[in-house]
């Protein structure tokens, strides 16, 4: 499933696409336009994942739409996106990326992920699909993330109307069993998996007594989900032969460790960004490699999983 | 920490026109701020806007232009009443020594006061060339003369007040004429006028920096609602400097709205 | 359901049990011995729960059984305990405490809870009783509290089999929607609610690559699951009139009124005992009339529940 | 921050007698502990077990009487292996000037020699009263010689090295007849020999600070595995003095097993 070349130490081969290294940027950071993408890649990351993208046009929701906690944010962007015939404009400018280009996707009801597939097959720059079912703060969309039945149901819409692009699935740990959503998906023909989206959380400013955030509910990302994020890779990897991603509060190399050894394939990276800023993709890098040479691994992918021996 | 939402109390409230209020606060992170920062407003119940801080000191302001909904929300603020901030945030413009044009439009002034009162207090020439649409659009004008020792040039779209035309033009014809050897030129106001004085200023290889504006929501660099070419104006910025402004092709062209989509300008 | 006395500003009278206020030490945290719950009560605690007890003793799991990260913790206790019929001893020696004594107790069966609430129906010294069918890292409790048609029966068990004494279900995040566990645990004969136990988490030490807990998985706390647990009080409350007592990651007197004024009549407060010791009673007692006074309140009550309001 | 599990690596280990090893290692935190202050020590795949700060230095160390299966693990520890720590925990003695007295029994010694050290450079008079079972169980007789200037006093069970019986009737005995005027009992070692001494102590109206032991897990004042009367052995302690002493009425009686049943002593 995972090829590793030696040389480059740190790259992977997942879906048959080739990541230089495995920090990705997680959906719905910064993923907006080619030319900021264009940035990102630039600063290191290993591959990049848009935001996520609607068959209609959104304005998300009214401000404030982000609150700072230090130990992690809460957000309620609501998915604001320009559609994806819009989108498609970012995207032809995107051809030719060095690294995998994953275009992450959303659908109200199925007819609307069926359109979306027959229109993404035909482009080029994407490498992959990743299907989000798990924002937790837009009503109709946590929803699905939620039910094994319409996970399986959308997996299989997408599949069928995607020709030749690998289908990653976003997962929600707000779900009393992650393993049985995750084998759904599977199921349902998802190729790899990433696990976790935002942790349905709340603000109240005391104030006013109201909530703070416009969108009422918000999820929570950052240090604070770390852990949560680890156990939901390891319960899947424990039980599925799956390729994940692991997000979820990924701020320095050990974290990128523990997701590795919990049995990721690669991660994604999204709040840490603004406490550390874009350089750090590049940044872990240097210590991932350093860790790898200190600790005599020749390659991540002896790291992979360790914590499931006994 | 600057990202937690603070209250702040209306310590004053300056009416500088029929549409642009000044609001002075106290707070202790934006005394040490740096001019060209701004901060994120939040207006309990209507919405949160970014603002630049128009004054740093043991006094600080924000300079409002009513445009909207939340700016109109701002406007009824008096005395006593609160509002939210977080920030400073963005970089803010770097202060150099010597000979600098300031060139504002509209409300673009209000990111640049603070910067006039440093570089006058460190003894720079400075050059001031501001444009209003018309003279009921003025403000600020006896502020900017107590404070350069350079050249100060209005100008209205209507001729009401100073020069007629757009700043832009007058700035071009100037720097054209009498090829004044400018160290830096500091511009803010709407992108058309700042793309238009980049281009010119290129040719004359002067050294800018422009304070951009663009949608915001995180203003932490992290949502992308806010990207110019490659860069976040919120983090990257909203302070840009020559290197910078040449990738960003569409300035002045087309912004984006909150969904993303390009809004021709 | 809820009388308040002004003079005492922050007393709360919740299941006819009189709180002289809010504050209410969590399931677990210190509460195994006599003396020292009575110091917990002597340190200004309102209310105090017994560590969760089970029909026979348990030694838990091995150390290390806790992972201090800064903004939480993840432990893996393992419910260690005497047993109810040791436990008895103790509760004797609590007889005429000041406050609300509350039990929390456990059980692996029907039966078992069965001859639970028979005996501690005959038990004085305890005001309520704590159901705990949610502690993530002990297996076959959690899966109690993940479905609504064990814990309606559970909870209808102890119902039945318990005389005189009000039931407090104390409920899982670890879900996909805790209003429908919270509806069912009503159903079933729950008089109040606690929201939340512990976030099912992880923790891997990357110098072995083995999960760093004996117990493999844990349960975190503190900050990190504050605004999880807010928006777990706040949907509950949203449907459900049922008093629900918040727990996670109360510190400062700032969370309590978060918690109020998402819908709780009344905090427990765990991890912060770590970090701010045992005076974190008192001294949110302090702050939180100090905040009452400034904002003219007169009474909890009066913030109880603001955030629903629109 | 101290509660983060750091790997430390052996870099001595002293063979004390046949059961009691010395494991030394470098620490910045064990650098500036108090006597009296503890770690828990984590052997991987094995145990966490708490154990005092033995020597306080730019090499620290820990002293481990071989007693059961984390103690043993670590008893096969060799130069260049690595364990873990966090701490140091507990509050550790408070030193005071004058004429003391340490009391110790077995291991127990392993709190008390940092405090030696310390209460003999602050030119204290020590006397010391320390029990052993046998001479084969006798340890660091040498070091206290060369540490303190009063009088030093060995007991064994058995009579094997210095006075023969328990180490608290010596000392009782001791300060029956000559009631000498100590300003402090430090005292460290089994619980009934403790409870004896405290007993004694009170009668004679000394001031006294015993580190106390009990079964723990967190270390950090919330589980509850350690409580002894109303105090929690991990940070209300672990040394204790008189008027908590007092309300320990279970010390030297019982002590709580892991599942927190009694244990009579
Ligand atoms: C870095 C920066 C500094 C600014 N400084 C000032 C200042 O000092 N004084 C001043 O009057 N104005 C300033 N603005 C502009 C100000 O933010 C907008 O005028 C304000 O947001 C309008 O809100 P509204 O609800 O009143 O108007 P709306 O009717 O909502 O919109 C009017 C215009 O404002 C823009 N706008 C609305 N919301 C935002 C937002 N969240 N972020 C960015 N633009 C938005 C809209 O795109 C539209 O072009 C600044 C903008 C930026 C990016
Ligand atoms: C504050 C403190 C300081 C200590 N300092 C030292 C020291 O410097 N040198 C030394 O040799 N010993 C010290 N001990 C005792 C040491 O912790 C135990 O000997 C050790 O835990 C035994 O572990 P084991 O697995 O080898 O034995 P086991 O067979 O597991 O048990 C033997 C005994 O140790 C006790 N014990 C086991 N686990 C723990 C635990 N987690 N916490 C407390 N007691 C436990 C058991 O209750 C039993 O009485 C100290 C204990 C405390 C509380
Ligand atoms: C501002 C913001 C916007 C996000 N937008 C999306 C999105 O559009 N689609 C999506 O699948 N996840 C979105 N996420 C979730 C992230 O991709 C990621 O799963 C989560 O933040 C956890 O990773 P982190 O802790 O590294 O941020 C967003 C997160 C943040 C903070
Ligand atoms: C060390 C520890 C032990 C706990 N033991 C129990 C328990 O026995 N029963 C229970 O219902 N909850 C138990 N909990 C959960 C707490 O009662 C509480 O729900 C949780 O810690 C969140 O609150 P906090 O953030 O204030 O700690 C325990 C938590 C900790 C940290
Ligand atoms: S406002 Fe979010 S990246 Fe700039
Ligand atoms: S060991 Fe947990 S309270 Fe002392």
């Amino acid at each position: 499933m995972i090829n590793r070349k030696y040389n480059g130490f740190l790259d992977v081969e997942i879906l048959n696409l080739k990541f230089p290294n495995p920090l990705i940027l997680a959906a719905g950071i910064l993923g907006l336009t080619a030319p900021l993408l264009k940035r990102v890649v630039y600063s290191g990351a290993g591959g990049v994942v848009t935001k996520s993208i609607g068959l209609k046009s959104r304005e998300g929701y009214p401000n404030p739409t982000i609150v700072d906690l230090g130990y992690g944010l809460v957000n309620s962007m609501g998915l604001p996106n320009p559609g994806l015939k819009m989108f498609i404009e970012e995207l032809e400018e995107l051809k030719g990326l060095k690294v995998p280009l994953i275009l992450s996707i959303y659908a109200f009801s199925e007819e609307e992920l069926m359109t979306m597939g027959k229109i993404i097959s035909k482009l080029k720059a994407v490498s992959a699909v990743e299907l989000n079912v798990s924002c937790p703060h837009v009503g109709g969309i946590s929803e699905i993330g939620k039910s094994p039945e319409l996970v399986k149901s959308y997996v299989k819409t997408l599949k069928d109307n995607l020709s030749n692009k690998p289908i990653i699935v976003k997962l929600t740990p707000n779900v009393s069993d992650i393993t049985s959503i995750a084998m759904a998906a599977v199921n349902g023909g998802a190729d790899a998996l990433t696990a976790i989206n935002t942790v349905k959380s709340m603000v109240i400013d005391i104030e006013t007594g109201k909530p703070l955030l416009a969108g009422v509910f918000g999820g929570l990302s950052g240090p604070a989900i770390k852990p949560i994020a680890l156990r939901c890779v390891y319960e899947i990897t424990e039980t599925l032969d799956v390729p994940v991603f692991g997000c979820g509060g990924v701020e320095t190399a050990r974290d990128v460790i523990e997701f590795i050894m919990a049995g990721a394939v690669a991660v994604q990276i999204g709040s840490a960004i603004a406490r550390r800023g874009l350089r750090v993709f590049r940044e872990i890098s240097i210590e991932l490699k350093r860790f790898l040479e200190l600790k005599g691994f020749k390659s991540l992918e002896e790291v992979r999983g360790l914590a499931h021996r006994r | 920490m600057k990202n937690v939402r603070r209250p702040v109390e209306v310590e004053a409230v300056v009416e500088e026109n029929f549409k642009i209020k000044t609001f002075l606060f106290k707070d202790k992170l934006c005394f040490k701020a740096r001019p060209g920062q701004f901060l994120m407003v939040w207006i309990v119940g209507v919405d949160e806007i970014p603002l630049s801080i128009s004054r740093i000191g043991d006094l600080c302001s924000v300079t409002v232009a009513k445009v909207g909904e939340a700016t109109e929300a701002m406007h009824r603020l008096k005395v006593g009443d609160r509002f939210y901030i977080r920030g400073p945030y963005g970089n803010g413009f770097r202060e150099g020594g010597g000979y600098v044009a300031i060139v504002a439009g509209g409300i673009g002034l209000a990111a640049l006061l603070p910067l006039v009162e440093r570089l006058n207090a460190s003894n720079c020439k400075i050059d001031v060339f501001i444009g209003f649409r018309s003279k009921s659009d003025a403000f600020w004008v006896d502020k900017l003369t107590g404070f350069i020792n350079g050249k100060l040039t209005i100008s209205t779209d209507d001729g009401s007040l100073g020069v007629k035309g757009l700043i832009s033009e007058v700035f071009r014809g100037y720097v054209k004429n009498f090829k004044p050897r400018y160290d830096m030129i500091y511009t803010c106001g709407p992108p058309a006028m700042i793309r238009q004085v980049f281009q010119d200023c290129k040719k004359m290889n002067y050294k800018v920096q422009a304070s951009l504006e663009a949608y915001m929501r995180c203003g932490i660099g992290i949502c992308g609602s806010c990207c110019l070419g490659p860069y976040r104006v919120c983090s990257d910025g909203p302070v840009f400097s020559n290197n910078q402004l040449t990738k960003m092709s569409e300035l002045g062209i087309y912004k984006r709205g909150p969904d993303g989509l390009k809004i021709p300008i």
